[in-house]
């Protein structure tokens, strides 16, 4: 019987191994979150057999209950969330892991520190205090990472710590004191220290890092849970726990730096280069930098539009708070069947997690080839007519190129103003997710159309139409 | 490519070199004590001769299962590396979180946990960790499948 | 590039379901069979109770270490098909000269054998098998290395 | 101590790995390769470290002495080998690799057998066996491999058996009689009878198979013998070993692929598809076939040189015969300085070895970037003036696309007979290694010169510089 269980485990970390692989790649992907997911049927399914040994009445309840109340709630969370909602979403079911494992690591510890029991071993004590720990600093930055992509206000005010980077030195040192002091003495009572400053931790260490970084926050977290799993494994000997733990380790710091990549920002850039609000921009004021914004009308980007041979759609967060992405399909598919070529240009990071747009335009059925990536487009943009960017700031802002102590300095961007007309649809002058004014709004082949991003799309197909 | 790749290589030494240092403390213990891991079948044992060959038998047993547990974490570390390399940006959501649908097999220690506890109070503990964890897992691949079904149609 | 790699991704589960059940018959004897492992530690046991707990511990042993093996293994093939994917063609020679002498890793075993025995025919066997296995070694890595000199000037 | 061991087995099988999978990558192969090494030296330096504990005078000597007796000799062969007998060699040592297994397996049954040890448990004689048996299939099998890489008469003859198949087939079972009698009844005489017969299944196995077949059919065996490697670490407990081996059989069964796929072929149709030796050619005699061949001279071709823009040179296993790499190379200079430009067309089974070519030109500093691999040089041989193969054959027939009878029968061919003019360097009409006619050297824009590769390049290189 255990040799079968054994056996098992070893059939579903094949699992997720196989689950994974196939998960990076498109045309795999579903297939391998599918066979992943069979996996941990299958873990969960062989240790309940291992644990039924001898439950009491109380225990069955326990797990089972705890089994169908998260598996309702995480299910309905799932199916009921919104598409420009699954950053947080991913954010959230993280920190529950991290929850988690704060919660075995305490359990364990309980138990093995009742001198009824057994003498814990130090061993016990390291794994147990290192999960405590990683998955209070998981559970405390997800959440906060959770409240920054929600864009609750509260989340993104800076701290009102003056040097955040000290106050977190000191608090990790205060841990592995902590640390050491219960493995050395083998008492419980240091955990009631490391939890709150876990706690405190978690949240300055998040804290100051910017929004539009939270999806990489996140991977390294998960990373670190991974590698806490791992750690479990180790001290109850389940080697699938250890597979899976390090696999996800391993391949959220590798994910970590390929998304770091396309930002082209280095991870201690993201994780210690503090969130300037608003602050760093160019010289003068908003009103200043915006003095030459010229705005225009449906019918004027129709007449634009009905001379142009390539036209190039950036879209960007505001597509996806709009949902305008069909109304955009019908108007290329008008363009379209007047000769204009109609191509979409997707940065890895517009919206507000990386492939959003792949996913908007792919939910409206727009064709796979018709979506160009920015290094793809941009050396053609000088041969573009009109530029159509829709919802899109930050991923368009030509201070990324121009200004080094812009907080986007740095990031490529989609060249539009290379276009021969740029026209930008969006509701007002207000920035966009980074919090800094655009001067492309401003630059001369510029048109503002000030309107909400699905609306302004439709008025531009009738206008279209009329024009015959 | 080729660049990258060996510097994610130089990378995935130094990591395992450190983890194989964080280590040494446990399996120094392992080579001190010389108790019967918990999990050990619960025998009568009579004569101190007994016990102390017991005793050997399983500090060596201690021991070997955990360089078997350290050889398997390094190759998984390894298998990590080597899957996730030039993912398309389209699937980094996706795999996000997927892979943190993964390290909800955390969920096997909590059922463990649960089931195993004798005293009330950590028994409860494991029930909340199983919940959370359940959330975590079931959660997780819902909106992992959901992110990935909006791809699907296209190709 | 895709669809091979998932060819292959098959391949390989294929490979390891088929290769988990040619183990199985190993795992069932060390399931049935209750002596202690050959390197065990040799102890005096002096009651029938000891001699019992200490074969239970040892069937115990056996056990976990041969799931531990069984799982390496599986991990190390990984690696291996991962590993070997989009070679160029100039490559594949030395490739082929480079893992022949890794498979010469069984010097270890040779040595092992020319030292542990102590029938004259299975030691003499031994020096037999330490010998070819060096020529593999030695010879298999100097060869690799000369060719991959070849490589080496021009880029 | 021992706890130090086991762990440094787990750093050098992380050596493996890394340097494997550096072997695979140009820049970092060099570097793979020795780190690859040094996990082995660290493997025999531990493992000698632990079998010190109690050695005899004798078993010492034996150690010692088989160490050094072994790494001289291949020492000696490494060095002094000729580049065109590299693959050989390898045959060779893999051989000898699979003898060493089965002294290996040898000597355990033999101890473990011995009623004063201690009965032999089932899977000790499973993985003896099983490792006796693919390593005995492995010694004969590379043997034969080597004698035809060698082209020793010998080994080319079809063997005198009508269905090799079938005797295969039948042999094979027996093997697995004979093992499962040994595990059965624990006794050893069954061995005495599957060292013989896996003898002659290595021999009839390879014996049918092309010699062009043969780098296939040893990194198939060199997979089996890591796979017996694996069993080996399964019964002695060690890691080193299981992961080793693991690597090379699933590293090398991926190599067979690749391989095969490079040459167009399935790989049962590599194993079983029988050689046909000299049969299966286009109708009609070799006089028929030749009956419009015409010859040329050095100066000849050096006027049809002179009046190109652009040459290729096709190299096949004759410019190694002739070791004439550096003589094509000054040619080339000598064209190039004229305002020629010439490039190479390597085929990727050109000579007898995979990348044989591209080490024969390195070695005589061919730039890199001269060098076009088949794939990317076809398209573009319509607007080739002169086409020059040098002792290349196979690769360069016809047939292979013409012909589906014939033994090359889909092999990708460098279409040299698109050129304006081929110039075909070799000493007479006799076929290359398919044993098969060529229609390319009696086609109407085909010249052949009849001498030594090396003599003949260096006579065009004189007849050029007389021409000025
Ligand atoms: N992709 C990721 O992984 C990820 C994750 C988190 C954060 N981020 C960050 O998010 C930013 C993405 O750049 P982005 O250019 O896509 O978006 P953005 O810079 O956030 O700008 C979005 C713009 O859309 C407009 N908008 C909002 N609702 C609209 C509606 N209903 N109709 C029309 N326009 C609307 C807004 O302007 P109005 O209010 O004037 O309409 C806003 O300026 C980058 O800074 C990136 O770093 C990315
Ligand atoms: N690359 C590999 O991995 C590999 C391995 C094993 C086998 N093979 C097989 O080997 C063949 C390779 O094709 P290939 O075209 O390179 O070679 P080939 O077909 O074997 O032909 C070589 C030609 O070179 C000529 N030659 C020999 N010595 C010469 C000298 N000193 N000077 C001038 N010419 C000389 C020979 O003709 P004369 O006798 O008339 O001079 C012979 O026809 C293929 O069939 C391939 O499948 C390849």
């Amino acid at each position: 019987m255990n040799a079968l269980i054994s056996l098992g485990y070893v059939v579903s970390a094949v699992m997720f191994i196989v689950g994974l692989k196939m998960l990076a790649h498109p045309r795999s992907a579903v297939r391998g979150n599918l066979i992943s997911s069979g996996g941990m049927l299958l873990a969960v399914i062989l240790t309940l057999i291992q644990v039924q040994v001898a439950p009491g009445l109380w225990i069955g309840i326990y797990i089972l209950g705890g089994l169908v109340i998260g598996g309702v709630a995480g299910g309905v969370m799932a199916t009921k969330v919104q598409m420009t909602q699954m950053p947080q979403l991913v954010a959230l079911f993280n920190g529950l892991g991290g929850g988690a494992s704060v919660f075995v690591a305490a359990a364990e510890l309980i138990r093995s520190t009742n001198p009824a029991v057994a003498d814990p071993t130090a061993d016990v004590l390291i794994a147990g205090s290192l999960s405590a720990l990683i998955g209070t600093v998981t559970f405390w930055g997800s959440l906060v990472g959770f409240g920054k992509l929600q864009e609750l206000d509260l989340f993104n005010k800076p701290l009102p710590i003056p040097q955040p980077q000290i106050v977190n030195a000191i608090l990790a040192a205060l841990l592995v004191v902590l640390t050491i002091v219960m493995v050395v003495t083998g008492h419980l009572w240091p955990m009631f220290l490391i939890i709150p400053i876990a706690t405190v931790l978690g949240v300055t260490l998040v804290m100051p890092i910017g929004g539009a970084d939270m999806p990489v926050v996140i991977a390294l977290l998960n990373s670190y849970s991974g590698l806490a799993a791992a750690a479990a494994g180790f001290v109850i000997n389940n080697n699938v726990l250890i597979i899976a733990g390090s696999l996800v380790g391993a391949s959220g710091i590798i994910l970590t730096q390929i998304m770091c990549k396309a930002m082209n920002r280095s991870l201690t850039n993201v994780l210690f280069g503090t969130m300037q609000p608003g602050g760093g921009g160019p010289a003068g004021s908003d009103e200043e930098i915006y003095a030459t914004v010229r705005s225009t009308s449906a019918d004027d980007v129709a007449m634009i539009l009905d001379t142009a041979q390539r036209v190039v759609v950036v879209p960007g967060y505001g597509l996806a708070v709009a949902q305008a992405q069909h109304a955009v399909r019908d108007m290329a598919n008008l363009l379209a069947e007047k000769g204009i070529e109609v191509e979409y240009a997707i940065h890895p990071v517009a919206g507000r997690m990386p492939g959003h747009m792949n996913v908007l335009l792919a939910e409206a059925d727009v064709p796979y080839d018709k979506l160009k990536e920015m290094d793809e487009i941009n050396p053609t943009m000088g041969q573009v007519d009109v530029a159509i960017v829709i919802g899109a700031n930050d991923v368009v802002n030509p201070l990324a190129n121009t200004d080094p102590n812009s907080p986007i300095a740095g990031m490529p961007i989609i060249n539009v103003d290379k276009a021969r007309t740029v026209i930008v649809i969006k509701r007002s002058l207000s920035p966009g997710f980074a919090k800094i004014p655009n001067p492309l709004f401003a630059a001369d082949n510029t048109l503002m159309y000030f309107a909400d991003g699905k609306k302004a799309v439709l008025d531009i197909v009738t206008a279209i139409k009329e024009l015959g | 490519m080729n660049p990258p790749r060996i510097m994610n290589c130089r990378w995935a030494l130094l990591l395992v070199l450190g983890l194989t240092y964080l280590a040494m403390p446990s399996w120094a213990t392992a080579q001190g004590d010389a108790e019967p891991p918990p999990d050990s079948p619960v025998v009568v044992v009579e004569t101190r001769t007994a016990e102390e060959a017991l005793a050997a038998a399983a500090q060596q047993q201690k021991w070997t299962t955990l360089v078997a547990s350290l050889t398997i974490f390094v190759l998984a570390v390894f298998i990590g590396f080597e899957l996730i390399t030039k993912v398309p940006p389209t699937l980094h959501t996706p795999l996000m979180s997927g892979s943190n649908a993964i390290s909800g097999i955390s969920i096997v220690g909590a059922l463990l946990v649960a089931a195993g506890t004798d005293s009330g109070i950590s028994a409860f503990f494991g029930f909340i960790a199983v919940t959370l964890a359940a959330v975590n897992v079931v959660g997780g691949y819902l909106v992992t499948h959901r992110m990935l079904e909006m791809f699907g149609s296209r190709r």
